[in-house]
């Protein structure tokens, strides 16, 4: 079973967190990112997931191999969902076990932290205003979908 | 040589396309992306990419060999 | 309701998950902390909690207080458990939704970390070999219950 | 004067109890302890100790007042 997995559905954290039980692990982090209402001062309706998912799955798994390699825990997974999300959803789950709690909330935090910056997964915001735009695109010179010639005046930094 | 490109997110958007073949001389992707720049309205500049070719990260300067396949990999945004 | 609550039953983490949801919030942590099989090299079996109710309430309290005070996070909850636990058991858990994950982690870190060192709860080890101590007994002059007149070689640590 | 001692963990097993009411002329917490520990085979200093009265943490030298309820707190291991 690979540690890291897309899902089209909704994500099972109860089914999640079962596969990093452990006797042996007295602590255990996870990592939930939900759909937020809103974006750098722009309402979020709702969220699209794509992924160029051959090589996501790689870099996913290659994220978990360092993150078991790197710190001394016990088992960690990532679940992330694509396709059209509501505000509230879940779009990804982390979770970590281990004998100590430092290490276990340290590699957690890793990994989504390495996910977010490596996996190639995207995201378009659709805006309550009928605006919608790609995550990031402040770094890209991406004009929003609906007004191709204006540049918006805020930076998409992502929802955290 | 023909290769093959695939479009993801904002790049599918602006290529109008999910996936092309092209029929092309370029020796790397470096030089592929500039090919399909004046053809499809990227704004992205490619210092703002990452390439990947036949499923994996690699050099813009990675030479092409017939049958590659190329992705063009706009800022990401997981989680 | 508060924030800060004890449990004689196993701690359901769905619902307590379900009270922090908030769609104003993009990032959740929680961490567990789960009856480990060993510490300090014995083997445990089991786990007895006891707490000083009143204050510990009082203070568990005041700690999440301090928490939301400290961090722009949007809710926390602690959850903990007393009485007997089994190896596997979740003695505590801690859920914190904030906007940004950032303050997510760091807001749950704190909690636990101050629970574990000011609420007035105390842990009772059962080994696999007979004995039994109450943990944190290396900072005390505590002698382990069945033989009161050797030092253990170890020292308790916690489970962490 | 008359005052209430609750025991836990640690204590509440060396003092062979839950909880006692004691007949006392110590003037703080500091000296109840001092004058328990004669009786009970208690192993922790003070020093180690927090004292609550009236279910709120205090300082070991608050006077007392009659009917005050004490509980000496061993180092604590929640989580």
């Amino acid at each position: 079973m690979t540690r890291f997995r897309f899902s089209q559905t909704p994500i099972d954290t109860v089914a999640a967190r079962r596969e990093l039980l452990d006797p042996s692990a007295g602590g255990f982090v996870s990592f939930e990112g939900w759909v937020r209402d809103h974006n750098e001062g722009l309402a979020v309706r709702r969220l699209e997931y794509e992924a160029f998912v051959e090589l996501a799955l790689k870099e996913g798994e290659r994220i978990l191999a360092e993150t078991l390699k790197r710190f001394p825990i016990r088992h960690a997974l990532c679940l992330h969902r694509i396709g059209d999300l509501a505000i509230g959803d879940l779009a990804v789950w982390v979770g970590v076990s281990a004998s100590h709690r430092g290490e276990a909330f340290e590699a957690c935090r890793y990994v989504i932290d390495e996910v977010k910056h490596r996996v190639p997964i995207w995201k378009k915001e659709h805006y309550l205003n009928g605006d919608s735009g790609w995550v990031n695109c402040e770094r890209c010179a991406a004009a929003p979908h609906h007004h191709e010639e204006h540049a918006h005046p805020h930076a998409h930094r992502g929802h955290d | 040589m023909q290769i093959k490109i695939q479009y993801y997110a904002l790049m599918r958007e602006q290529a109008g396309r999910s996936a092309e073949t092209l029929e092309t001389t370029a020796a790397t992707p470096a030089q592929v992306y500039v090919e399909l720049a004046r053809r499809h309205p990227f704004t992205l500049p490619a210092e703002q990419l990452k390439v990947a070719v036949n499923g994996e990260f690699c050099d813009w300067t990675r030479p092409l060999s017939p049958g590659d396949a190329i992705v063009f990999i706009p800022p990401v945004a997981g989680g």
